[in-house]
């Protein structure tokens, strides 16, 4: 926070890092592949957020690339926005894996030493806002539906 | 009630509500290290030392299940609970003790109407509600659509967020409507309804009148009888009283056309296992163990307001509601949800560049509590265009300074996220 | 909890209960000028001050409405909230959390079966309940049957006071019963049903079980998934808890088959006016702003008993129970209805020449409460030829004492209406 | 109580006062009168307790006559025996006023002086047991059904 007086200090420098407020205003990867092999909503109805997530898949079934675009808080925008960036490149196992220890760290608040989450640890302080952890979450869950529809029985690019 | 405060009540001054402060032992917590700052009392109340004490001494000095015991500790336990259903009728104006029917609470209020005055409409007749409800007021009455083929019609909000009584009136006009049930008071835009109005409108084209009152009744004074409404319902944990108690009242005509809609014990008068008669009103509404303690707590809490008086409780509430909105209306980029003339003290609004949710996160660590989302009024967000808004709610204990200290760390999210 | 209590209740001995008196404020009163002897906690049990205190400090320092609010106060008391469903999981040794769904009480967990498994079931199949039913599982499958075309069905009872179990194998030989809906323990003849052995019956002949765990869960360690139960329901306030809280448990898969019952707040996903979505389990059956203070309060009253742990409950209950039968048998013209084989502490008897009502009202003079009429089960006093009992009942602040202070009060009785 | 001890010696001498020991345990007017005049039935569906009513009319229209069965408590039977024995040579506007004071002392245990109750004075301390005062007027419920089937239209003798 810029401004004088310290009474927001503390969420600026735990939940809003710089990074987290960033991303939330300037994503890197916000918008809709077209075409994409595979995209999906997530809905949270209870504050009207809706993230979109599509991906194109490379020659190895990874992620080559994926994009969002989000209505929501600054929470769940820069969270769709790191995880773009996080999972490009990785398979499906590596992405369910990372996905796991996200959760594993929004729920401790401990990010770990060995499986770095790399920019993903930027939400680390988000287990003490128990209930904005949904919020972090959201992007994951229409990512992992992405995927899915991209590998499932009628997968192939299509135009969202 | 300690003496005290009992002074204290008789007849604060618009600054003697400082005092009553005191009265709320939660108001001196802190959170995240910053005195607390509770702006969600729309969503439920603090509780007074009067109700906690109230349902303490019950559980310590006086207490059995009522009705049904010849003993002592079980008379004297009625005598308690009974006389909150006086308290109650007080409280409404209404015109006799035996149509006041205790719930869990207004949702479940609203779902005994919808089953059992539901069951009294015939196919082919109408429902009205309005764009402004909780999902409380829309779902019963969604489920007694698709169950008895009743048709639900929706009365528009106007944009400054009041009723279109134009739109309500063409509603009733085919004289299809049984009922017309919608708010006394919004919980989302603090619009407060003309429901003597209403009334005559609803009456006029053959349909009775349900007000949800959970909001309303904590801020006027209500009189049942002077609104000439037929049901009205609200629940005790807005009001200052304990959670899990509720209030249903009816007239006695209509009570007494409506078939029960819980079973069990208390509610019958006879059983057989071919038949069960039912008990006389209020009990033939009241299945099995009543909520006893709440409803000692929620008569404490009634007595109370009522010491206070409606007259300063709502002087008090337009002084701060007026303040809020001067303040908050002054920062940048700050809007507020409809601007009905007559409005009580819950103030929803948007923020530029930031998000309800983000807002209420940085309040929070403040100290400060307010609510951000749909408000269990997704639909009126749908009309209003909006996915979700920040919402400040004041109660009796609300002060300036609270106001301020919202405004002040408004202006700083707003510069943070700007 | 305090700690002195804390340490007594880690392991009491049978003469260890005697301690756990002080726990109980209430339990110091004096009634007509005698100390209370509360032998009615059958009816409702009395609250230990780990309850009382419990809700006072929740009002007191952390409360505010649950689910919705993204503030301290309300995560917190979330957690509280949401914390007791895991207690109440452990104590019923249910598969998952989520399978524990918050009502009213016993009467309202029944009603929301009868209507949301009711609803499951087709035209012309059965329900199969007990000549020992109470009220609360009587009234709401008689309106099930009027209301859906549903069979009611009723098993024997033998003289001894047990479930004919022959007579309900006759009952569901014909596969059309879709429930069998039986008490786990009588609340008039104190007999504790074979719940396994009803289950496998049941689920032999193609039904599901529904156990009215309102007076066993009080007195027996219930692990639904042992009994192989479908669905379980209790009531807090005869668990040491406050009024205003049940329980109904069931499992996943019928849980997920069966519509809602309440419409409201917290219950949907999202609402439009054309539709609404319901919400996950367990919160599509919980319907408006829960009883946090009150789920708080039996929160602490489960942990209360289980630090205590049923084996010693029921050891203690087991040897007041022999006492007590010993006592009042020695009575002339004193008839205790029922001998069960396996049977808890609630003893129902009739005196020659002298009313229930009449008993009931010089043991109270005596200080000495219990309950006279027909206690909610008129059908199996009609069973049992008579049309009012007297009944004592045991919590776990009883003691023999209190038990002899009755005889020899019923002595004196008897004498005065010889 | 004969007891030796004095455990229920207030009940005894208050509530449970010797006249309606004696006529619980004795009633003197019990018995079904046949041919009747009028006859009703009182029900507490709480207890069980059944109060049946029958009433013979003299010439002045007042009650010549009037027998109980009562299956209740010693209240209930006491009551409607003194009942029965207070009604009779009273006309229908005597037996309304009498039932009314009967009840207000119930409610406040106060007999009044002027109109005296005379036996029923017997029930005063009942308004300390709240809970019973049904037991007292459940007879007279049924007496005032029974007078008003002597009086209806349908009126006349009747075997009950
Ligand atoms: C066996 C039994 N079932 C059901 C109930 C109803 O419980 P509640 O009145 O709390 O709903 C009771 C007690 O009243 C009971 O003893
Ligand atoms: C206007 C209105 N109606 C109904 C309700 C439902 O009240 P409860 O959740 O106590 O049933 C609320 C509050 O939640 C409300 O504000």
């Amino acid at each position: 926070m810029q401004g004088p007086q310290a009474t927001t200090a503390d969420p600026m420098s735990d939940l809003y890092q710089q990074l987290i407020v960033e991303r939330a205003r300037a994503p890197h990867r916000a918008g809709v592949l077209e075409p994409a092999d595979g995209g999906a909503e997530g809905d949270n109805p209870f504050c009207g957020d809706r993230v979109q997530v599509t991906v194109r898949l490379g020659a190895d079934g990874g992620v080559a690339e994926s994009r969002h675009r989000t209505r929501g808080c600054a929470i769940c925008t820069a969270s769709a926005d790191l995880m773009a960036e996080s999972v490009e490149g990785l398979q499906r196992p590596a992405i369910a894996s990372l996905y796991e220890r996200f959760g594993a760290m929004l729920q401790s608040g401990e990010s770990g030493t060995t499986d770095s989450l790399g920019l993903l640890a930027a939400f680390r302080s988000l287990h003490e806002y128990r209930s904005r952890i949904r919020c972090a979450t959201l992007p994951w869950t229409a990512l992992l539906d992405a995927m899915s529809e991209a590998a499932g029985p009628g997968s192939g690019r299509k135009d969202t | 009630m300690n003496e005290m405060s009992a002074v204290t009540l008789a007849r604060p001054g618009l600054t003697g509500f400082e005092a009553l402060r005191d009265d709320f032992p939660i108001l001196s917590q802190t959170v995240h290290g910053k005195p607390l700052v509770f702006l969600d009392s729309a969503a439920s109340a603090m509780k007074p030392a009067q109700v906690i004490d109230a349902m303490s001494d019950t559980m310590r000095t006086q207490y059995a299940n009522v009705h049904r015991g010849l003993h002592w500790m079980s008379e004297r336990t009625t005598d308690a609970y009974e006389g909150v259903r006086d308290k109650v009728a007080r409280l409404l104006n209404a015109p006799s003790r035996d149509e006041i029917i205790f719930t869990q609470n207004s949702t479940g209020a609203i779902n005994l109407l919808a089953h059992s005055f539901g069951a009294t409409l015939a196919r082919g007749q109408a429902v009205v509600i309005s764009e402004m409800e909780h999902h409380s007021n829309i779902v019963p009455w969604q489920m007694l659509r698709d169950r008895a083929g009743i048709e639900l019609r929706v009365a528009r909000v106007t944009d400054a967020g009041e009723l279109d009584l134009d739109h309500l009136a063409e509603l009733l006009a085919d004289g299809r409507a049984g009922l017309v049930a919608v708010t006394h008071m919004s919980n989302v835009l603090g619009t407060v309804t003309p429901a003597a109005g209403i009334a005559r409108l609803a009456h006029a084209h053959g349909a009775k009148l349900m007000l949800d009152g959970s909001q309303a009744v904590v801020h006027r004074a209500v009189d049942v009888q002077a609104l000439d409404a037929d049901f009205y319902v609200f629940t005790g944990h807005k009001l200052y009283g304990p959670s899990g108690i509720g209030v249903l009242w009816g007239r006695t005509s209509l009570l007494e056309t409506m078939p029960p809609f819980l079973g069990g014990g208390d509610m019958i008068s006879t059983v057989s296992f071919e038949e069960s008669r039912w008990a006389e009103l209020p009990h033939r509404f009241e299945a099995g163990t009543p909520a006893i303690i709440e409803a000692i707590g929620l008569g404490a809490a009634i007595d109370y307001v009522q010491a206070i008086g409606f007259d300063a409780l709502q002087a008090h509430e337009a002084d701060l509601t007026a303040h809020a909105l001067a303040r908050l209306q002054a920062i940048e980029g700050l809007q507020v949800l409809g601007h009905a003339a007559d409005r009580g003290g819950v103030i929803s609004f948007t923020l530029e560049n930031a998000h309800a949710h983000d807002i209420a996160t940085l309040l929070d660590r403040n100290g400060i509590a307010v609510r951000a989302g749909n408000h269990c009024a997704e639909p009126l967000m749908r009309r209003l265009g909006v996915n979700s808004t920040a919402r400040a709610s004041f109660g009796l204990y609300t002060t300036k300074r609270e106001i301020d200290l919202l405004a002040e760390t408004l202006e700083q999210v707003r510069v943070f996220f700007a």
